[in-house]
């Protein structure tokens, strides 16, 4: 991709020549003080170096004036790097009106995209030239950060927050992104590649076939990863109440009122499920709030719909059968 | 045990001495101010997200204990300070007697926050997978000890409240924040009592060796400034922690 | 303090600090309980702070004592200051976002 | 050995001294003698700067290919954060104050002992718990969640001894905590006849700033890492977001307190530079009064900067705008300091001595860390260059170029008053260049691959980021054996080294007017102080005799403008 010793990462977004520029502004000022203290102190070095070892040097205490200069003039050049960086930040944290949007969810240790047709990706951005993309991003555990050298953005993405940014690429390439704030084992390998394609290109890979798989098969293998089974047998005979059935059904509850099995119920019982419990059944539930994501409740809720037709077990008991609470 | 007005080798003079135990004190009193800071802090930033769900905490809370509470650590303050001011003036055995009567206030103090403590236990109100915010409004009144206006009064507010934070599980999330804050902040002042009760102790058993008078009286003193700042800190919890939005109960 | 020997206050002071701390322990109950709004939680905290002053100012002989151990003790509050402050200057001044819940934010990038 | 007041005679050690005051291990452990107490600090931070120093020297041989060299990623994520918790926490904070701040400042305002004897030996008991309880974590399972424990990893998700290691660093801070309150009551009470505020030696003006810090921060670090720990062992909620909580309000409270640390790692070395400057070229410090200030100057200013940590955490655009110009007020203190002692150098009697060595490679290294620094205060380029090895180059040059550099200058300083015996000067010049180029070498590389975009605490890396890394690592190797080879003849000399006598250098603060090593009680009788600070001309007693230049009619702005 580059030479065995590159010094500087390209140059592929609207941000790059704004803080490169600036960068170029401050290692400038670097550079001149960083020599000027250096050669002074060489020079200084060597020019009084001590003759006679009873030699004392001259009792200067000071200089109002120098103390004044040295004070007034780096106050100035500070002041304009803080300016110009507050220029370029303040650009980067409002978003333009017209952005293509993305959705970016990390988590431990992947990242989730999803493109504005509902296309989604793994550890992969396509984004096109020259348009303005922004990405709102949350994380599902730990705080993650989405960092793009090449486009010279990143953002943390934390827990609880809709953290934005937006980029324009201005070069067609495949570039690196990387998980820039540490969040656990695989830190280092949460990452990936942004893809910036001409727009036509753009299109027909938004218009390719989309990566999801069936819901159901994946709340199947969650069904058996999750180890539901050991409680949810399907002959509602476990310490929990059968799926079959259940999804549509009125559903009894221990306290006596009944509720119709929808997603909202399943969801529930799913992160909540002491909040209700079905007749006959104790409160043995443990939550599975943090343990399974929103996509995976979704799978698994498929997966539970699609036992609807499944044969009720045990005695069929009017309207409300004794099954229902995951 | 050094005895009464021993000077130490690195001071020149016992007012320098003095001079140097009640300064440390008070520094050792801004780190203290700035200990309690991050709680409050944490506090009022969680409070300012979720007023809904902190007004429904505070409104769980035993107002009479809070409210009795108070009183008592107001009277320790006073008994400390006069324990001081025998100690000035050279009323030996005041000294003594105020301190335990200022000890005696202090464990009151403490017995009270224990029974609180109990009842937010038996109320499920402790953080964890037990905690249920909704528990004394869906079982019967008298399961908490509440009256019967007072249990419909909660009925209804925990009702508006669910409405409010869309939701009994958020209501739930947000009332543990409050409870955590509250098991946190009140913990830790107690822990800072447990700590005051035995410097007491120990003043206690000096004073009855008649060690205090208006030559010698820096740990009594010293004490005292610690006993008063632990008593301030609790001037700001109870407010925070009761009586928000008290109005809505 | 080191040079004019020591201040003592007299106990009619301390009782009188006593009864006022009572006074505004009840007025901060009794102003609880009526809706004022916002202001609740301002009153809550004025009568506070005039509780803690006083226990400072009195109490604690902050009133008579010297002026470097005044310092100290405004310093300590000063710097609470600027923690509290400046970071409420985050949070008072953050765009809104769409609420925290306990809900993971998936969600709503799922009905998005 | 350049300079000395007794040219002539050999110099015998005093009869009776600190360390032959009492013996026996009891002697050691109950002792309340701040000097005794600064070597029990001495060999305890050394002890952690070797643990961290290892844990260093593996994650730099890990990273020698892109792929990983040596161990796993979870114990690459331990090697990183054991090696930050042990250096940040146990040695660097430590360092300066606990060991050189304690033998020194006492003696340095004329006073028999600290303000508090017994608690300062409390405080090394405190770290030594502490330091204990961080231990046992390390071996139990070690510490993944970086040293800046942020939640909801540290509080929730971690699966290693992270409640230990909260612990060990909750119980440290009373140490700290101690130790500053211990200096400030000192400063303010304890100063000999005549030991005015401005005539206080530079070194405990930067510790009274440090000590500033030590008691306004590191209640809220406590604070913090105690309701991080409440949340991981009760379910407490405080910054748990699954119950609404916020992991941003954790890095705020976590800041408050850790960016000011910063500043106490590098202002006593400040303080060091002070002054070690004056000695070695035998005039008045340029500015006093203004690097005095500055040093209270870059305490306060310190506090109020925390949040450009956090530029990109979704922090409010005023609040970073606020922060980002307030980190840029922080930076003029320091230059203030840095201009003055180059300017001090001017018209000197400049001689080549170790600890001068230091001072200069001080100077070089810590304007580079702070001038980096400016890179990151920018908002603009902090969005490029945040979590990268850009920000990890810039605080090694701070923290290792700058408060490790001091350290070690002012241990070669203060050798023979701590010791009554000098070092072997040839091999500690050799180890100062040593240091010099290996630090260099280290993390030079590291700026430019931060600017490449190359992440913090990856246990992998592109390819083409290699040869950078492998310039590192050479220079870790050589950075090693530079800090092996003091340690090894700084401790031959505590034995075999020449007899220094009270002042060898010949330097000008009270500590040089004690016998070397000093009497138990510092002084045989309290001194009265009657000189100003870093005057050689009217000071007879130093016995330099030599020709001195003459009074410049006025100053070239030529030299002070750079």
């Amino acid at each position: 991709m580059q030479s065995q010793l590159p010094l500087y990462p390209e140059s592929a977004s609207n941000f790059a020549p704004d803080v490169d520029g600036l960068m170029l502004f401050i290692i400038a000022v670097c550079i001149f003080f960083a020599v000027a203290i250096t050669i002074a102190v060489i020079y200084f070095f060597f020019r009084y170096k001590r003759k006679e070892p009873g030699d004392i040097g001259a009792p200067i205490h000071g200089d109002m004036r120098l103390e004044i200069t040295w004070i007034v003039v780096p106050f100035f050049l500070l002041m304009a790097m803080f300016g110009w960086g507050a220029v370029i930040y303040v650009d980067y944290r409002h978003t333009p009106a017209d952005t293509l949007d993305v959705y970016v969810i990390g988590k431990q240790w992947m990242w989730k995209l999803e493109q504005p047709n509902g296309r989604r990706e793994i550890n992969e951005l396509h984004v096109p030239v020259n348009r303005n993309v922004r990405l709102v991003m949350a994380s599902e555990d730990v705080i993650h950060d989405f960092s793009v050298p090449a486009f010279r953005v990143k953002m943390d993405v934390v827990p609880g927050h809709y953290n934005t940014m937006w980029f324009r690429p201005t070069k067609a390439g495949r570039y690196h992104f990387f998980c820039s704030q540490y969040c656990g084992t695989s830190h280092a390998i949460m990452g990936g590649w942004v893809t910036v394609m001409e727009p036509d290109e753009y299109a027909a890979w938004l218009a390719g076939t989309s990566g999801t798989s069936d819901p159901v098969a994946l709340g199947a293998k969650l069904y058996n990863e999750l180890a539901c089974g050991t409680c949810h047998l399907p002959d509602g005979k476990g310490r929990g109440p059968s799926y079959n059935g259940v999804y549509g059904s009125k559903v009894k509850l221990a306290d006596g009122s009944t509720v119709v099995a929808d997603e909202a119920y399943i969801r529930e019982s799913i992160l909540q499920p002491n909040a209700k419990i079905v007749a006959g059944f104790q409160p043995v539930m443990p939550s599975f709030q943090g343990l399974v994501s929103e996509d995976q409740i979704l799978a698994l809720t498929a997966y539970i719909k699609a036992q609807k037709d499944q044969p009720v077990p045990g005695k069929s008991d009017a309207a409300a059968p004794a099954t229902g609470k995951k | 045990m050094h005895r009464t007005g021993e000077l130490y080798g690195q001071y020149k003079t016992l007012d320098q001495q003095k001079e140097t135990a009640t300064l440390g004190m008070w520094i050792f009193l801004v780190t203290e101010i700035l200990f309690f800071g991050g709680v409050f802090l944490t506090y009022s930033i969680n409070r300012h997200q979720y007023p809904t769900a902190f007004g429904v905490g505070g409104n769980m809370l035993d107002l009479f204990l809070g409210g009795a509470n108070t009183v008592v650590l107001i009277a320790s303050s006073f008994t400390m300070a006069m324990s001081v001011w025998s100690a000035q003036t050279s009323k030996k055995a005041w000294v003594t007697l105020f301190l335990i009567a200022t000890l005696i206030l202090g464990t009151v103090f403490l017995g009270v926050k224990v029974v609180e403590y109990k009842q937010k236990f038996d109320h499920h109100l402790i953080p964890g997978h037990g905690f249920d915010i909704t528990y004394c409004s869906k079982s019967p009144a008298a399961v908490c000890g509440l009256s019967e206006k007072e249990h419909a009064d909660e009925v209804k507010e925990v009702k508006d409240a669910i409405e409010t934070e869309g939701g009994v599980t958020a209501l739930n999330a947000h009332a543990q924040l409050y409870f955590s804050l509250y098991f946190g902040m009140t913990g830790l002042h107690a822990l800072h009592m447990i700590v005051g009760a035995g410097l007491l102790l120990w003043l206690i058993l000096e004073s009855r060796k008649g060690r205090f008078d208006a030559n010698y009286n820096t740990p009594v003193e010293n004490v005292g400034l610690y006993w008063h700042f632990v008593d301030i800190v609790w001037i700001f919890l109870f407010p925070l922690l009761y009586l928000i939005n008290r109005h809505l109960a | 303090m080191s040079e004019n020997g020591h201040h003592i206050v007299s106990p009619k002071i301390y009782a009188a600090i006593l009864a006022a701390l009572l006074l505004f322990t009840w007025l901060t109950v009794q102003a609880a309980k009526i809706d004022l709004g916002p202001w609740n939680i301002v009153l809550a905290l004025l009568i506070a702070t005039i509780k803690m002053s006083l226990v400072i100012l009195f109490f604690m002989h902050g009133k008579y004592s010297p002026k470097r151990t005044q310092i100290v003790i405004v310093s300590g509050f000063f710097w609470l200051a600027i923690m509290l402050g400046l970071t409420l200057t985050d949070y008072t001044t953050r765009h809104p976002e769409p609420s925290r819940s306990a809900n993971p934010p998936a969600i709503a990038i799922h009905r998005a | 050995m350049s300079g000395t007041n007794n040219p002539g005679g050999e110099h015998q050690l005093p009869r009776e001294h600190y360390l032959n005051a009492t013996y026996g291990i009891r002697s050691w452990l109950l002792t309340t003698d701040h000097k005794r107490i600064a070597l029990l600090y001495l060999a305890s931070v050394t002890f952690f700067f070797f643990v961290g120093g290892i844990f260093a020297t593996l994650i730099r041989i890990h990273l020698l290919t892109p792929a990983g060299y040596l161990v796993t990623p979870e114990t690459y994520n331990k090697l990183f954060t054991m090696h930050g918790v042990a250096m940040i926490f146990f040695f660097l904070i430590p360092s300066i104050p606990a060991v050189l701040g304690n033998f020194l400042i006492p003696i340095m305002v004329g006073a028999k002992d600290l303000a508090f004897p017994k608690i300062n030996l409390l405080s090394w008991y405190i770290y030594v718990v502490g330091g204990c309880f961080v231990l046992y974590s390390f071996a139990t399972g070690g510490l993944d969640t970086g040293w800046t424990f942020y939640t909801p990893l540290s509080s929730i998700y971690s699966n290693a001894a992270v409640t230990p290691a909260v612990i060990g660093i909750f119980i440290n801070g009373f140490s700290s905590i101690l130790t500053g309150l211990n200096f400030l009551v000192t400063v303010h009470t304890m100063r000999a006849p005549g030991m005015t505020w401005f005539r206080l030696p530079l070194f405990v003006w930067a510790h009274y700033a440090t000590s500033l810090i030590m008691i306004l921060g590191t209640p809220v670090i406590a604070i913090t890492l105690l309701l991080a720990g409440l949340e991981r062992m009760f379910h407490f909620g405080f910054f748990n977001p699954a119950y609404g909580g916020d992991p941003i309000l954790f890095q705020h409270l976590f800041w408050f307190y850790s960016h000011p640390a910063v500043y106490i790692m590098i202002l006593p070395a400040m303080g060091v530079i002070s002054e070690i400057i004056p000695t070695f070229v035998r005039k008045p410090i340029f500015g006093y009064s203004f690097i005095a200030a500055s040093s209270i100057g870059i305490a306060v200013i310190g506090f109020i900067v925390w949040a450009h940590h956090m530029f990109l955490t979704g922090e409010a655009t005023y609040a970073a705008i606020a922060f980002s110009f307030l980190s840029y007020l922080v930076a003029i203190p320091s230059a203030v300091k840095v201009f003055n002692w180059t300017s001090t150098l001017y018209k000197g009697s400049i001689s080549w001595d170790t600890p001068m060595l230091y001072a200069l490679g001080f100077i070089g290294l810590f304007t580079i860390g702070g001038l980096t620094g400016l890179f990151l205060a920018c908002l603009g380029l902090d969005i490029h260059l945040h979590d990268t090895y850009f920000v990890i180059a810039h605080f090694h040059y701070i923290m290792v170029g700058g408060a490790v550099m001091g350290y070690v200058g002012g241990l070669h300083f203060w050798w023979p008053k701590i010791t009554g015996r000098l070092y072997p000067e040839f091999l500690a010049r050799t180890a100062a260049i040593i240091l010099f180029v290996g630090f260099n070498l280290t993390f030079f590389p590291q700026f430019i691959l931060g600017g490449l975009g190359m992440p913090r605490r990856y246990h992998n890396y592109p390819p083409e980021f290699q040869v950078l890394n492998v310039m590192s690592t050479a220079g870790a190797s050589i950075l090693a054996l530079g800090y092996l080879l003091p340690m090894i003849y700084l401790t031959w000399s505590m034995r075999y080294g020449k007899i220094a006598g009270p002042n060898p250098w010949p330097a000008t603060g009270l500590e040089w007017k004690t016998a070397s090593p000093p009497l138990t009680e510092n002084f045989h009788e309290t001194p009265v102080v009657d000189w100003e600070p870093y005057d050689f001309v009217h000071r007879p007693d130093l016995g330099l005799t030599g020709s001195k230049p003459k009074l410049p009619g006025k100053l070239s702005p030529a030299h002070g403008d750079d």
